[in-house]
This record gives structure tokens, C-alpha cells and sequence, in this order.
């Protein structure tokens, strides 16, 4: 039962392509490297958005930007007031800015 | 700067030798590893180097060897203990959780207990029944062990060494994989401690930890995001217990999205800590659940359907997607 | 080595193929004296059949076929002489080197290539009656001792052993090598056996190597002394010898059947092959003692035992083509 | 209806008893189990009842006992085996983990293994070392087990015999503490599965959860809860693998808050794996993380310490009022 | 029951008290034959102290002051004529119920009382030169024969045996009980101890119960018997005479030291009391054969002896009050 691998002298170049520490290390990530899947671009308000996972989901049901929301949680997070209060002045703008089509 | 190129598993004997060396009181004992060097090669010519009472063959009985390992650190040695495959080591669990894992405690610290015990594990080697698991959750949960493995051939030349040097044991998982591609070592220094985990490829939109033979499929599962334009922090945990959060937390804030890959079955496993750990600690800072990546909740599949059960870098990027649509 | 001149050794056949029944012989020499000349011709043919279908299997992993192969060369006359020894109604528990049991015992054995192929963990259905209660092969050291006991202390349970009536009486076989006798397990079978008083042989083959380890690691006194105490008397066969390893084998097993519990029975044999097909065994021990056993081997004394008799040439030669039809069959059901 | 006040320890006796009863291929098997009824008593009288070839005392081996448990169930039978103390179950790891749990797998299903294994365990008993562990995790890791716990006797009795009467192996976990105090059983019907997790007691503001032992300190943290104006609901699990997440998945709905409670240490355990799947499956749903009150990561401490280390009411009560913070 | 009719059984003192030496104990006689008058006094006040130490923390555990107590009752012949067979190099595994062992060795037991009142797992540290390699008790039975084997490896890779030096030689003694002896570890434990042919001597007290299965479950054969077919030989002694305990051991660790290797010795006695305080031996045994254990009580033996030699009664007193303050001061020490 025992299946034993070959000896390291026997296997060079079989068993996969040699990788050097250099690979492993990281490379730099490219600067161009935009991710084209991701739903948030780059905070307006400044660092990292803090927010629990229902007012995420309740920024996305309401089309708000979380990183464009002004945080008023204790620690930095953004309040479900946060998202609302945002996603009323949204509203707004829209409405002022992009009067809807009549039919 | 000493560089040398070599296999993981030429990196592990070049660490033991080294270890042997230069501490007499090391030895080397297992099933198979004297004349022969194991099943695996990993301690060839070493017995031949420093002789019978330093590097030798037990009788086949696993709890005989971890028990008698109890017994010679007690005496002041430092044994290296090679499990022949991962689904061996269960007849020396008895010995590993209720003896060497509690010892030092029972002691209260008048013993030592510097016993390393080596297993190599993962799939991808086509082997039979009992031969492929990746274990180590049954260790992570067991206080009183370090549980490490290295992904490379530096990291094992070093953290092979270090687990040596080690009072605590230390369950030294040896991705079996990994034990042929060659990579650079440099020989004249260890460049991060033992307990340390490391990103090994910057990234910026999704964090993605693992590790062993899993970090070249995070690696690949880079490359391939990357081309399409999303990019991958890959986070090789090197320690598996105590795991080094700093890296961890720092990339899942940047990031906010988090997936773990690893060969064990996921039920109860260091997926399944890391990510209740990243989520109660970075709450606030995840766009999406870390997701976890694992081989199924089944024992290990015959050979022909390990490509199945594995985790290969097309689930790892189905993953990245799930937490990118969030 | 056989060491037959410290221990009393069950030997009927001498290695040129020559009958002279050692002293300890004698008390098993009644089961031998039942068989006849169909059956040495038997025994004959199937280890010739299944030498062939070990080197088929064993170029077929060559071939990249199989992902491994756990070779039985030289282990055929313990093999078959015991498997011939049990009853139908018997049930086998083997390690995962004994092709040549299962094969007596009714499987298909491309169901073992079929394992090692890495199709399947099991292979085939232990209780399909075509199978001749041989169970699955198990891989972890010494495991299957266990189960072997804890079945057989069913068969009591069940009332099966001791009624009187040999042919529904029931026990229990179980396979192991020489480097399992140092595993917790098989010290604890030895225990719960004497204890409940099965019906079971424990059947070591002691091939001399557990891999690249020689069994005086495992033990300094012979291994069929193992059981003694705990209660488990043994005895000591020639195992390259399929006369024998039959006569001895029947013996124990109809003292088990009988209720007179547990024995263990220690067939001196040798791994002529590699451990495994990713064994280099001349890394560990030398042609002279490889040469030593091939001199001993089992297929070539009944062979001459055979010829002595007077047996046909035609015999052999339609032995030879069958197995080697077997193995053309093997071959082309594998790929 | 037939209603009958006993203690855990005589309902799981009773379940006994009627499985015995009811076929006679069933088995109790284990050390002392037969004149003495067992150190916990819990088999008191079977072997009197049922006589020596249905209930046994084995050789002190527990590698031996489920080894040969697997044995039988190969020829039909249903073994129970007891394992005298959790800490005591190590030397059967190998027997559970690489046989009883691959068997049915390794078969293909041709063979099933109904083998039931008892293990009391958890503290508050006051015992010495190796006696007071809550070790389920190991078999929550191993695909192939299915593990259960009763927290009540009306549970006890009745989930002995759903579990005696499973095809698979099903590790029994007995609560120790539990043994004594009464509950009512109703002998005439089960009320719900054996792999049902249950909300016993309904709230609305902080979902906790936990199992054996922990269920009646999770009600007293509701009681003490409940005066201070908050409404924790209780959900006792039951079944620890499969868990069954429908009720609570609906009540991490409700309350997004949700609070996990074990005697086990934390690392890598049932706990992490409810924290990681709650939160994967109610990541939108969850106003705080999923938080953990467990057992230390170290070994389980001398008895006079044990106050210490297990969880009690007021450390829940500091996790809901953490969860409630967020 | 001791079984001497049937096998050799090494026994100086006759139940009574009187010196009969059986067949067996010859080859023992120069170790006894060693002894001082002053040994055997030390022998019966060891014996005696730890006798009331043992009641005293059986009190102590019915005040609710211990939660456990493992009671040496009866096993002081074994205990104490074996500790003192080891010489001060020597390194002790003890089980859990060694309390007189620990006490010759040195250690102050109240480390053990603070085990049982849950204040600690371990309770001494055995690198304490005052303790005398008394390593701790473990409670997962067996695994401590393998412990004591790895050390006694290590003491043969240290070149300590065998150097004819019998001041710095040195050995391992491991206790265990009739019930460990069916643990895989036990075995393994032996298997090894012959390959490696490690200085030790395993010193089973097979106190005829394991907590409520009696040592008929474990093995139908003698006990002393369990080494044999691993290639370690065994030597029965009447665990309840202590000058038999005390030269068995003396000879067998001599061996040891000397390098040759292993030995098993069983020690015949009976746990008097309950297996521990939570146990209710009533439940399983006899009063008959706890009366018959009685009547072989190696204190009383003792005193039997050294009576018959003349010892004056002042030395009686003596050593009651000095057991008296023994107890005292544990109790105290204890609250
Ligand atoms: C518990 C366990 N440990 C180690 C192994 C690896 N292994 C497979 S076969 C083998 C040697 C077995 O020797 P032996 O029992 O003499 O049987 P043989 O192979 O010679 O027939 C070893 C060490 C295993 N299968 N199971
Ligand atoms: C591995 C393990 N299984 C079960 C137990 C529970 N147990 C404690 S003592 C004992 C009986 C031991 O009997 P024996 O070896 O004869 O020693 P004694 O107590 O008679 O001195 C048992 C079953 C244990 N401590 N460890
Ligand atoms: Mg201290
Ligand atoms: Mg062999
Ligand atoms: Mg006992």
C-alpha cells in the first residue's frame, strides 16, 4: 500500500515546473490592474468603508454608494441613518438634476 | 547570500542534516526511514551520515513511535517522528492528544516536550485509500500543538529547522505534492519566523488564504484573475496553529472580501475558523462572507476522482466571483 | 531464514519437492493425507495462475495502468494451501497482498486490479455469495484483525461453532504480514479472541520485510510464539510449502469451528517482489538472500513433487497456457 | 400519552432497554458496562435483563472494543459501545476515523455499520484529568459520523433508540452533569427527529445556541435576560453532524444577533463552523458577527479550576450584550 | 487466587509469616539474602505509613476534601519491596495508584493528595533531584509504558547500561495493572522495549480486578506470560510478600543495567479497598474473596515475620505513632 515517490534525482522536470523563491515572493501587483468586477470605486469620502453587512444590503437595495456615505457610527461606521439620509439626498439631486421622461 | 536550488523534499533533509548536525541530542525515527530514507526519500543518506542511534527504523506501530518519542524527550532528546502517510497517524493520536499535546501542562512547565512529528499529506499524487488526506484539523483543535507546513523549499529548509529547535511540539505537515518541484533556498538565512504568515503575491480586490500545495493553485488562480483584470492577494499561512493574524487582517481591511482554500473536508476546519475569525474581528470591513473553498465532506475519493474532490484554481475563482458579486 | 532447527517447523514438502514430513508434521498429517490427486493439481494450477496474473498486473502498472501494484510472487504456497483450508462457509479478512485467496475464494480479481487502478476504495460486495465471504481488502496495518474478531465473536454469538455439525460450523480467517504483529490492533484481536473465545485463525505471513524493514525489528523470537501469551497457542509452516500450509491451515481452522477458540499460525514466506511497484527493494537487502528464497520457491517444489509423481508434461503446459489466458483476459478487461 | 419523570441517566437507560428489547440483534458493549451498570450507572440491570451475550464487558481496550464492534456489525449485529470517559475514546480514533467512518463509503454501500458509540462527557463533574472534555469536535471533522447530543431526558430516551436504529455510525455524546437531574419523558412518541435542531425557548432579540450541558445554561442566561429586559431565543442543536440549520438560519433571521455556545475550546470547532455557515448563508441579515463563547484553548484544567474555564451564564450574557453593541 | 500449583511462583514469606522459600525463588535468594535488619524494618514502617496515609486520604475524600481517591490498600508488599529495589539512578512510570512507590522514591505525597483535589494534573516535577525520578501518574492506562520505554531507549543511546559500573548504570520500572495489560500501548510497549532491548522492567500488579471486570476477561493465561512471545521474559512473585517483591525486582533491574534487555514481572496481590472512592466494590466480588486477600495481607505477614525474629513491641508502637503523625500532618497539610 505504501507508493513511494521517486527519488529527487530521478524526478527533476517530471513532477512539475521548478518554481523559485522569486515566483512564490510576491510580484507587485500591475498598476493598471482596475478590477473589472468590482461593484465600488475608490472612496470619495476618504479610506475604507466600515459598515455591517445589513446596511451594505440595505445601501444596495437603496442604490447607494457606501463609500460616498459620511459615517457617523461610533467607531466610524456608517449608520443605518447614514445610508437613508444618503439615499434621500440622492433622490433629490435626481429628481432636481433628471426630471423623468413624460410618457 | 547562500543560494541553492532544490526539491522541498531535498530542503527538508538539508534541514534535518543541518539540525542533526548540529544538536546531538536530534534523532530521526519512523517506519522505513533508515536504509531506505523513506518512503518519500526525505531522509536518505542520513543514517548512513550520523549512524543508527541518531537516525533509525522502528518497529510498524505508530503509537509505539510517538509514545517512545514521549519517552526520549523526556530524557532530553529532540525526536523527528515520520508518519509514513497521512491515514497512518490515527493509531498515535491517543499518544498525540492525551500525552504529547498536554504534557508540557501537566508538567507545569518542568518538562519539555521538543518532539516533531512528520506528515506529508494532500492529494494529487494518484495514491491509494488512507494516503491523501490533509488532517491537520483534527491538530488545530488540539491545545498544545504547533501545527505548520511549508509551501516551498526555502520555507521548509528553515521552518523544518525551527520546528527542530522548537520546546513545544510541532506537527510538521509536508505537502506531498510539493516534495519534487525545486525552487531557490538560501541556505544562510531564515527570512521570517517560524510562526509567521506571509503574502506571497500583493493583490488588491479579493484576499485568498491558504495553504501547503494549496498556495501554487492560489497562485495560478492569480494569474488567471489577473488577466481578466481582478487582483488576488494570496496569503500562504505557512502556521497553521498559533495562525499569525497581522497579514491576515490587514489584507481582508484592504480588500474586504475573503476566500480560503484547503484540501480537508470543510465541515469544522481551519476554513471554517479563519473565516469566523477574519468576520468577527473585520465585521465592519467585509463586502461579502468569506467563502471557503474545501475538499467535500467525504472521506478522500479513489484516485481516478481526487481531480473532483480537490480544489483547483477554477473553484477557487467561481469563489472570487461569488464574493465579488456581492 | 527458515529457522527450523530452533523451532518446531510444520514442513511436509522438502524444497527440492521431495515428501519427508518434518516432526512436527505429524499431527497435521491427516488433513494432508484427505487430499487428492485432483486437488495437488489444483493447488498447482492456481498458483501458477495467479504468479502470471501478479506479473500482468505488475507490467500493467509498468504500463502506466494502474497506479500501483501489491505484488504476491513467492507468497502463492501460503496462499493458496490456506485458502484451500477453509470451508464455504467460512469468512476470509485479508490484508492487500492476497490476490491469491480472494481468487480461491471466488472474486473476480479484476476487482483488486480495479483498486489499484483507482476506480474504487472496496471493489467488490463481501456479501455477494459469489464471493466466498472474502472481505475487502483493508490498508491500515493490522485494522482487519479486529474486525476478524469481532466477527467471529458473532459466529458464537450466533451459536455457530461447536453444534457438531461440520458444515455449517463457521470461522474465521484473518491475513496479516510479519511488521502488522507490532500494532496495537493485532495485540488487541490476540486479547479479545482469548477472551470471547472465537473461532479464528490468525494467519501471519511472515514474509520477512515490512517494506525496507526486516522482521527483527518487529521481533526477536519467532512470531508464531506471539500469541502464547495471550492464550492464543501457534504454530510454525513452512509456507512455501502449499501441503503444508493446507494441512496446518485445516487443522486450526477445524479447531476453531470445533470451539476450541483462536490460533495463530506463522507461514515462513518471502516478498520475492518489490514491496510495491514504487519499491526498490535491492535498496535494502541482497540477491543471496533473494536467491536463497528463490531456491525455496513453492510453484517449483510442488512443480518437482509433481514430476516425481509421474504427472504429464501436458499437464504443465495446459497449466501454463491457462494462466496465461487469464492474464491476456486481466489485461484486456483492465484497459 | 404516557408520561414518566426520570433522570437523563435512567431515560438513556430505558432507550436502552427498549432497543434491546425490541431486537435482538442490539449489543452493549464496553468496560464495566455488565454487573457494575457502568461507572455512570447507565446500564444498570441490562445485563440482568438481557444476559451476558447482549451485554458484555470487554478487555480495557477501546481500540479493541469498536474494532470488534465493527466486526459485528458485520455479521448483523447493532453494538453500543460505551467509552468510559471522553478523554478515554483516543485509543479508538484509528478504528472510528480511518474504519468505522470509510466503511460504508469503502463498501459502496453493500455493508452498513450500525454502531452506536457513547462518550459521556463536558465538566462540572469535578473529575481529574482526561474525564471532563468535550471532545466532538474530532468526529465533527470526520465525513462519514453522524453526532448527536441530548441536552433533556425526553431526548435522551428517545434519541438513543432513533440512533441505535440508524444504518450509520452515530457517536452518542451523553452530557455527564445532565445525567441526574429529572425531566419528564414521554415513553409513547418521539416529538421530533433525531437530526432536528430545536428552538426551545423563543425570543427575539439575540438568537444562542448550544447543546448538551449548555442548553440549561443558555436558559438561565435567558431567564436573567429576560429581567433585564432582554429576549434571547435558545435553540438546543441536537444533532452537532448533520446540523440541521432550518430553525436556526429562521431565527439568526429574526434577530440577527447570534451568540454560540460550547465547553469545547473555541479553536477550530463546532463553533467556528456555525459561525462560518450562519454568517455565509445570512451575511445581509446579521447585525453583528457571529460570536463564540467556548472553552479555553488550552486542556482542560484541574477540577478547581473548572469554574474558570467553562462557560457560563454570565459570559453568554457578556457575548449577547456584545452582539447587542454592535 | 495465586496460582502456584501451576505455575512457578517466587514466594520467601509463607502467608503466615514464616520463611519457606519456593522452588522458584532460588535464583532470587542472594538479593533477599542482602538484606539487613534494618531493611526489614524500613520494609514494615514504609508499608505502614503509607497503609494509614491511604486511610487518612480516604477520610479526607469522605469529608469532601479530595473529589477522587485511588486507594493502594493491600498493594504495599508490591509497592514497597520493588521501590526500594531500584537504585537511585533509576527512573519510575508509575500508573496512578503507586502512592507508595512515590513515597520511597521521595516525594512528598501531599503532591499527590493535590492532585486528587483537583489543584493540579501533575503535581511534582520529576526533574527534582529530591524527587527520585518518580515521574508523574498517568491516568489514560498504558500510555505510560511507552513513555518509559522511549526513556529507557534513551538511556541506552546515553551508553548507560551495560558499562559494568553498577553505581551510574541505569534502569526504567513501569507499574501498571492486571486491566492495561490488554491496551495496544502495553504491547507496542514491548514490542519495542525487545527490539531496542531497552533496561527496563515492566512491573504489572495484578490486583485481580479492574475497577468491576476481573483479570479472567483480560487473559485466560498468567500474566507473567504476556512478554514471552514478544521476546520478554516474565517472572511471577506473590506481590503480598515483600521480601519476594524486593528481590525479584532487585534481580530483574540488575539485569537490566546489565544489558540484558528487558523483563515482565507480575506481582500477584489484591486491591483491598475500592478502586477508588466513587466505586463500590460490593457491586462485583465477593466478601469470601476479600476475606481470603485479607488473610494474605503483606503488612500483617511482615509483622509475622519480624515477630517470629524477636522484634520487640516498642518498634510496633513505634512505627504506629510514627504513621499517626504521618496522617496528621497530611490532613493538616491538606485543609
Ligand atoms: C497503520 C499503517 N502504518 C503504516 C502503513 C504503511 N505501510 C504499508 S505496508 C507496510 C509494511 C507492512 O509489512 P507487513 O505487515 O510485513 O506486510 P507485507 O507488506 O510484508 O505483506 C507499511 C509500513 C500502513 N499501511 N498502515
Ligand atoms: C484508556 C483508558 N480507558 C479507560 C479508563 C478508565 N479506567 C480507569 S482505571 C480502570 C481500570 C484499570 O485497571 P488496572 O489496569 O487493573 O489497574 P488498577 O486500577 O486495578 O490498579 C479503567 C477502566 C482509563 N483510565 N483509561
Ligand atoms: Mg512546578
Ligand atoms: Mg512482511
Ligand atoms: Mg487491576
Amino acid at each position: 500500500t505504501a507508493d513511494e515517490g521517486p527519488s529527487f534525482e530521478e524526478s527533476e522536470g517530471t513532477h512539475g515546473s521548478d518554481e523559485s523563491m522569486a515566483t512564490a515572493v510576491a510580484a507587485p501587483a500591475s498598476p493598471k490592474a482596475q478590477p473589472a468586477r468590482r461593484p465600488q470605486s475608490a472612496s470619495a469620502v476618504g479610506g475604507p468603508v466600515f459598515a455591517k453587512p445589513p446596511i451594505r444590503k440595505l445601501a444596495k437595495d437603496l442604490d447607494v454608494d457606501l463609500s460616498q456615505v459620511q459615517a457617523t457610527g461610533a467607531s466610524g461606521e456608517v449608520t443605518r441613518d447614514d445610508v437613508i439620509r444618503q439615499a434621500s439626498q440622492a433622490s433629490v439631486f435626481r429628481n432636481i438634476q433628471t426630471p423623468a421622461w413624460s410618457q | 547570500m547562500s543560494i541553492e536550488n532544490m526539491p522541498l523534499g531535498k530542503a527538508l533533509n538539508a534541514g534535518m542534516r543541518r539540525a542533526l548536525a548540529e544538536d546531538p541530542k536530534v534523532l530521526l525515527m519512523g517506519e522505513d526511514i533508515g536504509t531506505l530514507g523513506g518512503v518519500f526519500r526525505v531522509t536518505e543518506g542520513l543514517q548512513a551520515e550520523f549512524g543508527k542511534k541518531r537516525v533509525f527504523d522502528t518497529p510498524l506501530a505508530e503509537s509505539g513511535i510517538v509514545g517512545t518519542a514521549i519517552g526520549l524527550a523526556m530524557r532530553g532528546y529532540r525526536p523527528v517522528c515520520e508518519i509514513q502517510f497521512n491515514g497512518f497517524v490515527y493509531p498515535a493520536f491517543n499518544q498525540i492528544t492525551s500525552q504529547l499535546a498536554k504534557l508540557t501542562n501537566r508538567h507545569e512547565g518542568d518538562m519539555q516536550f521538543p518532539v516533531v512529528i512528520r506528515i506529508p499529506y494532500g492529494g494529487h499524487i494518484g495514491a491509494v485509500e488512507h494516503h491523501q488526506e490533509s488532517n491537520e484539523a483534527y491538530f488545530l483543535h488540539t491545545a498544545g500543538l504547533r501545527v505548520v507546513s511549508p509551501s516551498n523549499p526555502h520555507d521548509a529548509y528553515w521552518m523544518m529547522q525551527e520546528a527542530i529547535a522548537s520546546n513545544d511540539p510541532v506537527i510538521f505537515f509536508e505537502p506531498m505534492s510539493r516534495y519534487w518541484p525545486k525552487g531557490d533556498v538560501d541556505t544562510s538565512a531564515a527570512n521570517i519566523p517560524l510562526h509567521a504568515s506571509r503574502v506571497v503575491r500583493a493583490g488588491t480586490d479579493v484576499t485568498v488564504i491558504g495553504h501547503g500545495a494549496m498556495v501554487s493553485v492560489l497562485l495560478q488562480a492569480a494569474d488567471a484573475a489577473a488577466a481578466e483584470g481582478t487582483s488576488l492577494e494570496v496569503i500562504d499561512l505557512r502556521t497553521l496553529s498559533p495562525i499569525d493574524y497581522g497579514p491576515i487582517l490587514e489584507s481582508a481591511a484592504k480588500t474586504g472580501r475573503v476566500v480560503i482554500a484547503q484540501e480537508a473536508p470543510g465541515n469544522v476546519s481551519l476554513a471554517s475558523e479563519l473565516a469566523a475569525t477574519i468576520t468577527e474581528k473585520m465585521f465592519y470591513s467585509l463586502e461579502a462572507p468569506v467563502l471557503r473553498v474545501t475538499g467535500f465532506d467525504t472521506p478522500f475519493p479513489p484516485a481516478k476522482l481526487e481531480a473532483i474532490y480537490l480544489p483547483d484554481a477554477d473553484r477557487v475563482l467561481d469563489a472570487v466571483d461569488r464574493v465579488l458579486s456581492y | 531464514m527458515l529457522d527450523d532447527t530452533v523451532d518446531p517447523m510444520v514442513q511436509l514438502l522438502a524444497p527440492d519437492g521431495t515428501f519427508v514430513p518434518s516432526a512436527a508434521a505429524e499431527e497435521f498429517l491427516p488433513y494432508f493425507e484427505r487430499l487428492t490427486d485432483a486437488d495437488y493439481r489444483k493447488f498447482y494450477r492456481d498458483m501458477s495462475v495467479v504468479r502470471r496474473f501478479d506479473t500482468e498486473a505488475t507490467n500493467l502498472q509498468r504500463q502506466g495502468q494502474l497506479g500501483l501494484w501489491v505484488p504476491s510472487h513467492g507468497q502463492e504456497g501460503a496462499q493458496i494451501g490456506s485458502a484451500h483450508a477453509a470451508k464455504p462457509q467460512d469468512h476470509i479478512f485479508p490484508a492487500y497482498r492476497e490476490h491469491a485467496v480472494g481468487m480461491v475464494r471466488g472474486i473476480d480479481v479484476i476487482n483488486i486490479i480495479r483498486v489499484l487502478r483507482g476506480l474504487t476504495h472496496g471493489g467488490w460486495n463481501p456479501k455477494d455469495p459469489a464471493f466466498g465471504n472474502f472481505h475487502l481488502y483493508t490498508l491500515v496495518i493490522g485494522a482487519q484483525a479486529l474486525h476478524a474478531t469481532g466477527y467471529a465473536m458473532g459466529i458464537n454469538f450466533d451459536g455457530l461453532t461447536d453444534t457438531g455439525n461440520p458444515d455449517t460450523d463457521q470461522a474465521v480467517m484473518v491475513y496479516f504480514g510479519d511488521g502488522a504483529t507490532s500494532q496495537g490492533d493485532v495485540s488487541e484481536a490476540l486479547v479479545f479472541s482469548a477472551s470471547f473465545q472465537t473461532p479464528q485463525v490468525f494467519f501471519v505471513q511472515n514474509n520477512h520485510w515490512a517494506i525496507s524493514v526486516p522482521v527483527s525489528v518487529q521481533s526477536r523470537v519467532p512470531l508464531y510464539q506471539r500469541g502464547l501469551g495471550f492464550g492464543v497457542p501457534g504454530v510454525q509452516v513452512d509456507g512455501n510449502d502449499v501441503f503444508a500450509s493446507y494441512a496446518v491451515t485445516a487443522k486450526q481452522l477445524d479447531d476453531a469451528r470445533n470451539g476450541k477458540g483462536p490460533s495463530l499460525i506463522e507461514a515462513h514466506t518471502y516478498r520475492v517482489g518489490a514491496h510495491t511497484s514504487s519499491d526498490d527493494p535491492t535498496k535494502y537487502r541482497t540477491d543471496a538472500e533473494l536467491e536463497s528464497w528463490i531456491a525455496r520457491d513453492p510453484i517449483t517444489r510442488l512443480e518437482a513433487f509433481l514430476r516425481g509423481k509421474g504427472t504429464e508434461e501436458a499437464f504443465f503446459t495446459g497449466v501454463h497456457e491457462e494462466a496465461a489466458d487469464f492474464a491476456a483476459d486481466i489485461r484486456k478487461r483492465t484497459i
